[in-house]
Order: C-alpha cells, then structure tokens, then sequence
C-alpha cells in the first residue's frame, strides 16, 4: 500500500531543512561574491514564490500580478529612505506592509474571480501598478529610477557586502520556511487545500474561503513586498522596468516548475530558474561562440515545456520516481492500520 | 476640434482593427480547445517575419501572404501535436503555462533566425493615407477589417450552418456526447491550432505595414488581444471584434484627450471594470438582457 | 497537499541540490592570483556587460560586434605592451537584475575593468557593485546620471554624450531659426526621461516655450493622438526624443497627418534602419547626432575624421556592415580602457586614476577631456546636426 | 425543535423550484426526503445550507434564523452535508480530508499557523485521533494514507459522510448516501446512521432506496416538482394515495 503522509512531525521530516542549513553553509567557505549574489536572488525569488506558491498552490488562486507587489515594496523602501530620511529597517517593515495592505484592499472584489478570469484581473492590476511606477515622476521618479538608496543597516550594523546580505535573506527565507512547514502542515493548511480542491465543501465544512483566500493572497503579497524592499536595499538603485508583467510570468513559472502545492516546489523552482539562467549564460557561449540570450530563452522555453508535459506537477513530483518501499514506511502503514 | 476627434476615432479604428484581428484568432482557440493560447502573438510575429523574408526574395505580396499564412498554419498543427496534445487532459493551469513557455520558445527562434531588428512590411495598397474631413485614415486599417469582416463571416457560417461547426461547438459543452457522435476531439484541437496558426500569419501581414515588425512583440499584441476577447467576453467572436475596436478608440481618445502616459492605465481600469462588474463582457451582458 | 513522502523527497532534495550547488561553484570562478606578479605576457583580464538581447538589444549586439573585433585586432597587433587582452562579454539581457549578477561574476574573474552596460538602467544597477569593489567601470549610456555626482561615482565613466550636449546643439538650431514655441514628444522610457529632463533644464530663461509635451510607449503602434494633440498646439516646431521602431512610426505618422513644422530627432534614430523604417518619411528630419554618420562629410581637418574612417573600414570589412554610434561608444570605451592600460598597467586603482587624467583623447564620439568632476569628457563640439535628404545624412552645419 | 422550515420559495427562470416548503426537523431524528428526479429535494439541500438564497420563507436553527448566511456560517451554525455528485478533496489524503472537515473544531488563525506552540500541537492532535476514530467507525481507517480519489467510489461516499460528521454538527444533510454503494457497504452505512441518532445527530436524507428509508427515517417529507406534497411517518407515507400517484406517475421504483 502506498504511504503518503508524514505522520509525526518529528526530526526525520526535518531532513530538508538541516540539509538546507549544511548547503548554506557551503558558500561560506567558498566566500564568493558572484556566488553570493546569485544566492541573494534566488533567496528574495524564492520569498516571492513560497508565498505565490501558498496562493496558488494551495489556495489555488492564481496571480499574474506578483510583480507589481515586488515592486511596491522596492519603490516603499527607496522613497522612505531617500526622501522621507527613514530608518531602514522602518523602511524595510514599510515594504512588506504597504503592499499587503494594497492586496487586502483589492483582494476581496478581485478574487471573488475564478482561473482565467482572476488571471486577467491580477495582470491588470500589475500593469497598473507598473504604469504607475512610471508616471508618479515626483515620487517614483519615473523610467529612470530612483539611486542612491542606502545599504540596511541595523543599528550601527551594516548590510554593505553580498556575505552579509546573503545572510540576512536566507535567514528570512529559512524562518519563513519554518512557519510555511508549520502552516501547511496545520489546520489553516488543509483548509487551504480545501478551498483548492472544491470550494463548495470547503464552504459546506464551515470554512470561510472568502476570507482564508484573501489571508493568503495578503500573506503572498507581503512576502512579494519584503523581498521588493531587500531588493532596493540590495541593488541601491531601483527602476520600473524589473517590475514589469513579465516578472509577474517567471514568478508564476518558477512556481509551476518547483511543483505546485508541494512544500520544497517553490526553492526549488527559484533554485532551478536562477540556476539555469546562470549555467546557461556560461555554457552556451562555450559552445556557440558570441551566441547571446537567444539560446538560452529557447532551451529555457522547451524545458518549460516539456515539464508541463512529462512532469506536470513540477520538479519536486520527480521524487515519486524515486519512490521505493522502505522498511520505515511500512512501520508507520503498520500503525496506522493498528 | 472637431477635426481633432475624428483624427482620434480614425486613429482608434486603426489600432483597434489591429486589436480585434487577434482577439478574433484567441478567442477561436479558446472556444474550441478551451485553451487560452498565449502564443498566439507569436504566431502573428513569425508569419510577419516570413512575410519580410518571402518579400525579401522578390515574391508578390498576394503569393507572400498566403506562403505565409500556410507555413505558419503546420507550425501551429506541428506544436498542437507536439505539446497540447501530449498534455491533452491536463489542468487549465498547466496549458496555460505551456503556451507561455511556447511562447518563450518561439520568440527565442525568432530572434536567432531574424535578429533584433525592425522590419517592415509593404502596405497591401499603393499610396498615403486617404484623408476624410480633414483627418487621415491609414488605408491598411480598412484591410484589416476586411479581414477580420471575412474571418468573422467564415467563422459564423462555418459554426452556424455546417454540421461539422455544429459539432465542434457541441463538443465544447458536451465532450462525452461529442465522443458518442463520432467526433474526435484530438482532431479538433489539432485543427483549432492549425487555424490559430493561419490566422495568426494572416493577421502578422496585415498589421506589419503599420505596426512594423520586431521579434519581441508578440506578447505585448497578445496581451492587447487577451484584453480586448476579455471585454469582449472571452468567448464570444463577435464580442471579441468589438472588444478589439472599443479598445483602439479607448486608447486613442485617452491619449488624445486626456494623458497620453496614462491610457494603458485607462484601459486596465476598464477591463478591472468589466472583469468584476460584468465577467461576461459586455456584449454577452447586452444580449442577456435582451432575452 | 501531496504529501509524497518527505524523507524520499529530501534524499532526491538533496542530489538535486548538491548538484547545483557544484556547478554553480564550478562556474564561479576561484579568485585570480594576483596578476601583477605573473610572468611578462599575462593576459590582462577585462569583462563587458552588454544588453545583446532583450529591449535594448539594438544597442548591444554592435556593441558586442565591435568589441570583439577590437580585442582581435589589438590581439593581433601583440596587446598592451605583449599582453593580449582577455575579453569576457557577458549578455545582461536588458535587465537590471541579470546586470548586477554578470558584473559580479566578470569582477570574480578578476576583470580589472568592465565596460557597459549598454543603456541607463542596466548601467545604473551596476554601479553599487563597481564602487564597492572598487572595478572601473566605462558605461556605454549616455543619462548623465550614471556619472553624476562624480564625488559618488569615483569609478563610473561613459563614453556616450550625455543628452544636454545634443540638446544645446538643439536650442542652438532653434535660437538661429528663431523658433521658440516647441512641442517636445518622448519615449515613455529611460531613454525619453532623461531627454525630457535635460530640456526642461534647457529651456529655462531661454525664451522658448514647451508649448506641448506627449510621450508614448516604446511599444505603441500608432502616434498620432499625441500629434494631433501637438498639431492643435500652435508649435513651431517639433522636438522627439525615441529610438525606432517607434520613432519611425511618429515620423510616418507625423508625415500622414500632413504636419508641416519642422521635426527635429534625438540622436537615437541615427542609423539607417530609421530611414529604412520611416518608408520615405524620415526625409527633412534633422538631429543632432555623432560625427560618425557624415564621416565623408565632415571637414579633412576634424581631428576626429582619421579614426572615423579607419573604424568605418576595419567593421564594413569584418561585418560587411556600416557601423552606427552605439558600435561607437563601445570603440571609445575599449581604446579609453586600452590607452589608460598602457599607462598603469594592471592595477584598478591606477587604471581609474589614468582613467580620469585622460585628455584629447579622440574617439568615434567626440575628443575626450575627463576630469575629476566629468566623467564624460565630451563637449558640444563632438556633435553635429545633421538632416535626412532623400534617405541619407546631410551635415547642415 | 432543531430546525424549522416554514414558506421556503425559490424559483429559476419563472419556474418554482421549490415552493412553500414548511416542516421541523427534532434533535435526533431522521427525516427522509424523497421525490421523483427535479422534485426540487437538491435545490432545498442548497437552500438549506445557504449556496442558494430563498425568495421567502425562514430557515430556523435552535431558535436563529440563517436565511442570507453565508455557508460557512450555516456550517459553524451547526448544519454540514454531503453532495449527489461527489465533492471530496481528491488530492488529499483520506485522513486529511476528514480532518479538514473538523475545521471548526479548533480555532487557530492564519497567523497562529506559522508557530508551533503546544497549544497548537495539542489541538491538532485531538483532531487527528478524532478523525481516526471517525474512520474507524466508518470502516475507512485502513486507507487513512491514501489520496481520496484513489478509493472506490463507494468509499469515497463514506469519506463525505465522515467529513461531514467530523465537525460534529447537530443537523447533517445527506444527498443520496447510499448510492453506489454495494449492499455491504449500505448495511454499514444503515448502522452507522442509527448509531449516530442515538448520539444525538440529526439527519436529513435524500434517498431513493425506499427499503433504506422506511427502515431509517423518524418522519418522510415527500416533495413533487417543488411542491410539498405529503410529510409524515413512514407507515402515515405507505399509506398516502398522492404519494402513490406521484410515483407510480413517474413510473419509479417504489419498496
């Protein structure tokens, strides 16, 4: 018989996330800047995509308008700091509050909206926030941007290197896939779940999916907010132009491709993404002298593809290949058959 | 002033007849597969390129069109088979995702085939533009409603008076009954790509002489498009033409008359508008109230 | 929730990720010993960050194209004092974020100077990196802003004129013809912005009036809505700031509506694929732009017509192709590079301080004075005006 | 009374779906609801628990009136249900979606959720033995583990029924609970609905098996095209010729 759920919560189940912590611990011996950086994105990409991943995974409501929330939260934390003089941390705060109380305040009417229709709302709604981004000169200012944003800092602590940046995001995003576990693993989960699979039982068993949607697509869009504030802080310069609709797509893509509705999906999609592109900028010109990004968005193109194709629930399914019963598992089957 | 507005609306119809002629292709798609194919602006970039090259060898614009519209009609049967029908039964998500990513591939192999370049395109008629009360009409605006005037035609003689466009539409509300009558639903799909294909190269030649033709824009025209079928009401033909138009003359008037920087934002506000207010479009909302 | 059992999932987790981690650690590179110690023909190391696709792709591929053919011919020619340059040109894709990721590998590889990006904001997003790890940095941009202020940008040079010099090439046009009420349209972009910027700042107690003022997207396929609105205006004269393809459909469309004011371009539409594009519209267009494009136009005395020529040849030889101002900028910055390289050998600090003293350099865009305080170094005298006559430039000045 | 039902109108496109239905409901009893296909018995079901709203009438539960409640607040109200065509979390295990069922038995929030406090811990594993316990009874512990949609169909009506008794509701509606399932699987289901109504649960059923019906049901509520047309004891039913009319009219199988 098959066995699919991990019935205690103990240590074994942990195995992902002591894994994780010795990986992270690699780059610090490798004491890379590039490694470092490449780190930090994945590591705000994956913030982004573990909360679109309760929305869309779980929930299963989709969003094309994550951007817009990414950017909410970097232009929130430039305009504090640069022209309001806030503190950064403040600013940072700011960044994931703002854009959560923006999508609690269109959450309600929009996501009353199914599939492709609540696609074409949030898509809408990102391109808003981007022609806004755009137009609002005096504050956003404009197509060029705003730059000198300065570094985080905490007290008189400075987040001035990539090590140190490397460190705070993936702090972030390690406690954050700690209270994730928890959460999908809790009562909130499994309703969240529900609402996916059939929202009228969901509603039936008393659970009020009108307001548990509009929970995680808040969550969601804080999480997006946080990671735009790192990402202003980061950078020091901020623009438009990462905010645009088509980062609203690759959020969703890293999504899929991590797998929906799985816990390590989303890493593993930020991972994998983040990944491919880096490899693929190596590889391709070694092997096709003076070749540009056109190589890299076709083979970026088809593996997305073929994974819909042959592994539609994403990287982190391929594990069931994998699957063989082991004695552990059996143990477990014996219990809950007693 | 008044000269002024019918600049706007001249301006407006032409935009908008870019706009419909790929609503109309989206919205066949969806409404036969339920697919919304959002590499449909993709079709319309390749055949337009084809066009420029076929042109480029000298060809006559009547034979570069319908070469055109051919080729890129089996490269929609060739990917229908290659991808949709191998996922065939998976989620609206998952198809969703694959035109996405069919999308990112073909805009990939048109840029390694025709660079970053613009191109353009000759205009289907000789001479300027043809000036009307003082304001100027493009004359490839009057083409393209040509065709989508015809593509409208064939689609509702097609669905309305052949048994086979009876049995397609069936097939959409009802696939078990479908199946019981014969109709192979794989067949279906495959030809609604190898329409979506044609259509979309037809659409690529026509708009090209305006719109000029670059590799990376197919999925700004196939958001526009997505917008006007929306609405139109996603799934309506006719809704999706005069989605396409309302969205040209909304765009032109806003930038004439109020911001230019602002009129995408009105035109998403509207959509918001018609999204939550009147999900099914508006024409479908007109027609209900009808009844 | 599908609940595939986690402790199998964490195992193929774990292949999965030590894979990744290994080849992300195989493709970062280990830090370069130090250069000055190695032997007399060691490579010098520099990296370019070019925006060869995406958006901004029809500024990075003659970039790239040029830069490739430069390191060639240096190469050939025995390097910097015998040593070869060892050029990596990574693609940034037009984004701001990829830019910030590729100029930190190229600095991991020991680049001891970068050139590029290609346009503003990808330049801009690089320019934390470069400071703080103290890399010279020749941006190919030309928003004045990258290099400005200088007291933050000690490491940060641009080759591409900044706008205020083709705009007081501009109101320099305007005050002779006497033409002082203007309608000014704009690229809704980076590029548009920072046109839109140096002329309000121009224009000011000047006598000229912006009498109109449009902008629109790099994407929109239809402008005549905003010059309808400039044609009710009153303007005397029109004033675009874009690059093709959507400068080229203003300008037909401008020609459809039957405007007559005269139209005056920003230097972005100085190729031919403008005038190509514009299908015979283009014709009577002036702007300001680099000498390049009038190269046998320009005066035999022009201190600049001797690398103009020579540039023109060595790339219609190798591309078959005529060059254009982006290739341009890329030249500049690459023989910049070369001629403070000579001078300081492969040390960064030394670089940018040779970087700085450069004076009369003569390059493709203009002749280059850098100072502590102008990290451009060109003055108005590295542009002409130039007008479209029956599908080519004709220098008017 | 547990539920009182008086008036409850509903039409769809000018054709009475249901009409002026009135009849209670006691603490503890069965009451069978039965009628030819289109009787408008699912229609009241959906009224009932709020995903329709009635034209007139007023729905009554321990004293509150729930008419414009949401579902959600019908269910913490005390009424859940099962559905005639399936409506099971599919990709979740058995056992979770039985305890997703138990929804409103515990109160953690969304933001609760993130931590693990002992509280927490404590709650979540009352529902999880709760939830056994209920599948035990029903006969559905041994495939706790699996995905619901890879149990037999017969099962997967048993896993709605326990999923709409885990929030341990005082009024369960149960659409057509014993079809498709083999006679083995009716007679557990025919126990198990007994047991429950000596614990106090209340039940409404839509049935068209008569023999489960006279056998189960305290009173029967017989409606034809949404008109109430008889209520009473299943013997008081038996003997009803409108009844018999009704049904020998639509040529169904009558016990």
């Amino acid at each position: 018989m098959k066995e699919r759920h991990g019935y205690k919560m103990k240590l074994k189940n942990h195995r992902g996330f002591i894994l994780l912590l010795l990986l992270l611990i690699i780059p610090l011996v490798a004491d890379s800047n590039y490694l470092y950086s490449t780190l930090v994105i994945i590591g705000l990409y994956a913030i982004i995509v573990q909360g679109l991943g309760i929305l869309m995974g779980y929930a299963g409501q989709i969003s094309f308008g994550h951007a817009a929330f990414f950017g909410l939260g970097g232009y929130t934390a430039a305009i504090l700091t640069t022209r309001f003089q806030w503190p950064t941390l403040l600013a940072l705060l700011a960044s994931a509050i703002l854009p959560g109380i923006i999508a609690g305040l269109i959450g309600r009417q929009t996501l009353k909206l199914r599939e492709l229709y609540l696609a074409l709302a949030t898509l809408s709604f990102g391109i808003l926030v981007h022609i806004i981004f755009n137009e609002g000169r005096e504050l956003t200012g404009g197509p060029s941007g705003m730059s000198g944003i300065p570094n985080l800092s905490i007290g008189s602590f400075q987040f001035d290197s990539d090590q140190k940046f490397y460190m705070l995001v993936w702090l972030i995003l390690l406690m954050l896939l700690i209270g994730i576990y928890n959460l999908v693993h809790s009562r909130t989960g499994r309703a969240l779940c529900s609402i996916r699979e059939s929202e009228y039982a969901a509603e039936n068993a008393g659970i009020d999916c009108a307001r548990l949607k509009l929970h995680a697509f808040i969550f969601s869009a804080l999480l997006a907010g946080l990671a735009g504030g790192l990402y202003a802080f980061y950078v020091t310069f901020i623009s438009p132009s990462p905010f645009s609709f088509h980062t609203s797509v690759q959020f969703v893509l890293m999504a899929v491709i991590g797998g929906l509705g799985t816990f390590w999906g989303p890493v593993i999609g930020a991972v994998v993404v983040v990944a491919l592109n880096e490899l693929l900028r190596e590889i391709v010109p070694l092997l096709i002298p003076g070749a540009g990004g056109e190589y890299q968005i076709i083979i970026y193109g088809v593996i997305l593809v073929g994974l819909m194709i042959f592994q539609p629930k994403g990287l982190s399914g391929i594990g069931q290949y994998f699957r063989i019963p082991l004695k552990k598992q059996l143990k477990t089957d014996v219990k809950i058959r007693g | 002033m008044g000269e002024q507005l019918l600049q706007l609306l001249f301006t407006g119809l032409t935009l908008g007849s870019i706009y419909s002629i790929i609503a109309l292709t989206l919205v066949t798609t969806f409404n036969v597969t339920g697919i919304l194919n959002l590499a449909q602006g993709e079709f319309v970039v390749i055949g337009a390129l084809l066009a420029v090259s076929l042109q480029g060898t000298g060809m006559p614009m009547i034979a570069v069109f319908i070469v055109s519209v051919i080729l890129v009609a089996i490269l929609g049967g060739l990917l229908e088979r290659l991808t949709i029908y191998r996922a065939r039964g998976a989620s609206n998500l998952s198809m969703l995702i694959i035109t996405i990513g069919l999308s990112i591939s073909l805009r990939g192999l048109a840029l390694l085939i025709w660079g970053t370049e613009t191109y353009s395109l000759p205009a289907f008629s000789e001479g300027g533009s043809i000036i009307v009360g003082g304001a100027a009409l493009n004359p490839q605006s009057i083409w393209i409603f040509a065709l989508v005037a015809v593509t409208l035609t064939g689609l509702y003689g097609f669905f309305g008076h052949t048994f086979w466009g009876k049995a397609v539409k069936a097939s959409v509300y009802n696939q078990t009954g479908a199946r019981l009558q014969g109709i192979n639903l794989n067949t279906i799909s495959f030809l609604a790509f190898v329409a979506a294909g044609g259509l979309g190269a037809a659409a690529g030649v026509s708009i090209g002489p305006i719109t000029m033709v670059t590799y990376d824009m197919g999925f700004m025209l196939g958001v526009k498009g997505f917008v006007a079928a929306a609405i139109g009401g996603l799934s309506n033909v006719g809704g999706a033409v005069i989605g396409g138009i309302l969205l040209g003359i909304l765009e032109s008037f806003s930038s004439g008359l109020i911001s230019s920087g602002l009129k995408d934002a009105i035109s998403m506000i509207i959509l918001l508008g018609v999204l939550l207010f009147r999900p099914e479009g508006i024409i479908g909302a007109i027609r209900e109230r009808k009844i | 929730m599908k609940k595939i059992t986690m402790r199998l999932r964490s195992k193929l987790w774990l292949v999965l990720l030590l894979v990744l981690s290994l080849l992300i650690s195989a493709c970062s590179p280990t830090k370069e010993a130090d250069v000055k110690s190695a032997g007399g023909n060691e490579p010098y190391k520099i990296g370019a960050v070019l925006d060869i696709s995406g958006n901004s792709s029809s500024l990075g591929v003659p970039e790239r194209d040029t830069l490739l053919m430069m390191v060639e011919k240096l190469n050939a020619n025995g390097g910097v004092k015998g040593h070869p340059i060892d050029l990596t040109i990574m693609d940034n894709k037009s984004d701001e974020t990829e830019s910030v990721l590729a100029v930190k590998t190229l600095i991991e590889k020991g680049a001891l100077a970068i050139l590029g990006a290609s346009s503003s904001g990808t330049s801009m997003a690089m320019i934390k990196t470069v400071e703080s790890e103290k890399v010279p940095m020749i941006s190919l941009a030309a928003a004045s802003s990258i290099v400005e202020p200088t007291s933050e940008r000690q490491w940060v040079y641009k080759t591409a004129q900044s706008d205020i010099v083709m705009i007081n090439k501009i109101i320099s046009y305007l005050k002779k013809n006497n033409l002082n009420k203007i309608a000014f349209l704009y690229m809704n972009n980076s590029y548009g912005d920072n046109g839109k910027k140096a002329i309000s700042a121009a224009v000011k107690d000047s006598g000229i009036d912006i009498v109109a003022e449009e902008k629109f997207d790099a994407n929109d396929k239809d402008m005549t809505p905003q010059l309808t609105k400039v044609k009710a205006s009153g303007a005397q004269v029109a004033i675009v700031w874009a690059i093709p393809p959507s400068a080229s459909i203003l300008t037909k469309n401008f020609k459809d509506i039957g405007l007559s004011i005269p139209l005056i371009h920003s230097h972005g539409v100085g190729n031919q694929k403008f005038i190509e594009l514009a299908q015979g519209a283009a014709d009577g267009v002036i702007l300001p732009i680099g000498k390049l494009s009038v190269t046998q136009q320009i005066s035999d005395n022009d201190s600049q017509k001797k690398v103009l020529e020579s540039y023109i040849a060595d790339y219609s030889k190798k591309y078959n192709a005529e060059p254009n101002s982006f290739g341009g900028y890329a030249w500049d910055a690459f023989n910049l590079l070369v001629n403070a390289l000579e001078k300081a050998g492969p040390d960064r600090v030394t670089i940018r301080d040779e970087l700085e003293k450069t004076q009369g350099f003569v390059g493709i865009s203009g002749v280059f004075n850098m100072t502590p305080q102008d990290h451009n170094g060109l003055k108005e005298d590295s542009a002409v005006l130039v007008q479209v006559d029956q599908g080519k430039w004709k220098l008017i000045e | 009374m547990l539920l009182e039902l008086s008036g409850v109108t509903k039409h769809f496109g000018g054709i009475a779906a249901v009409k002026d239905i009135g009849f209670s409901v006691a603490e503890g009893s069965i009451v069978a609801l039965i009628g030819p296909n289109g009787a408008g018995k699912t229609t009241l079901f959906n009224i009932i628990t709020g995903t329709l709203p009635p034209e007139k009438g007023s729905i009554v539960i321990k004293g509150r009136d729930i008419v414009g409640l949401k579902p959600f607040e019908i269910a913490s109200a005390g009424i859940t249900r099962t559905f005639q065509n399936l409506q099971l979390f599919s990709n979740m295990t058995v056992l979770e979606n039985v305890m997703a069922g138990a929804h409103l038995r515990s109160k953690k929030g969304f933001i609760r959720s993130f931590f693990t406090f002992p509280g927490n811990c404590r709650e979540e594993r009352k529902i999880r033995e709760e939830s056994l316990a209920l599948l035990e009874d029903i006969g559905l512990v041994e495939t706790a583990g699996l995905f619901a949609s890879e149990l037999p169909f017969g099962k997967q009506r048993l896993l709605e029924i326990a999923r709409a008794l885990a929030s341990h509701p005082g009024l369960v509606l149960l659409d057509e609970p014993a079809a498709g399932l083999n006679p083995a699987e009716t007679e557990i289901l025919t126990v198990y609905l007994k047991e429950l109504k000596t614990k106090g649960t209340a039940l409404i059923l839509i049935e068209h098996d008569m023999q489960t019906v006279m056998e189960a049901a305290d009173r029967i509520v017989v409606l034809n095209f949404g008109q109430m047309i008889a209520e009473g004891t299943p013997a008081e039913i038996q003997a009803n010729t409108e009844v018999i009319k009704a049904y020998l009219g639509e040529d169904e199988k009558i016990a």
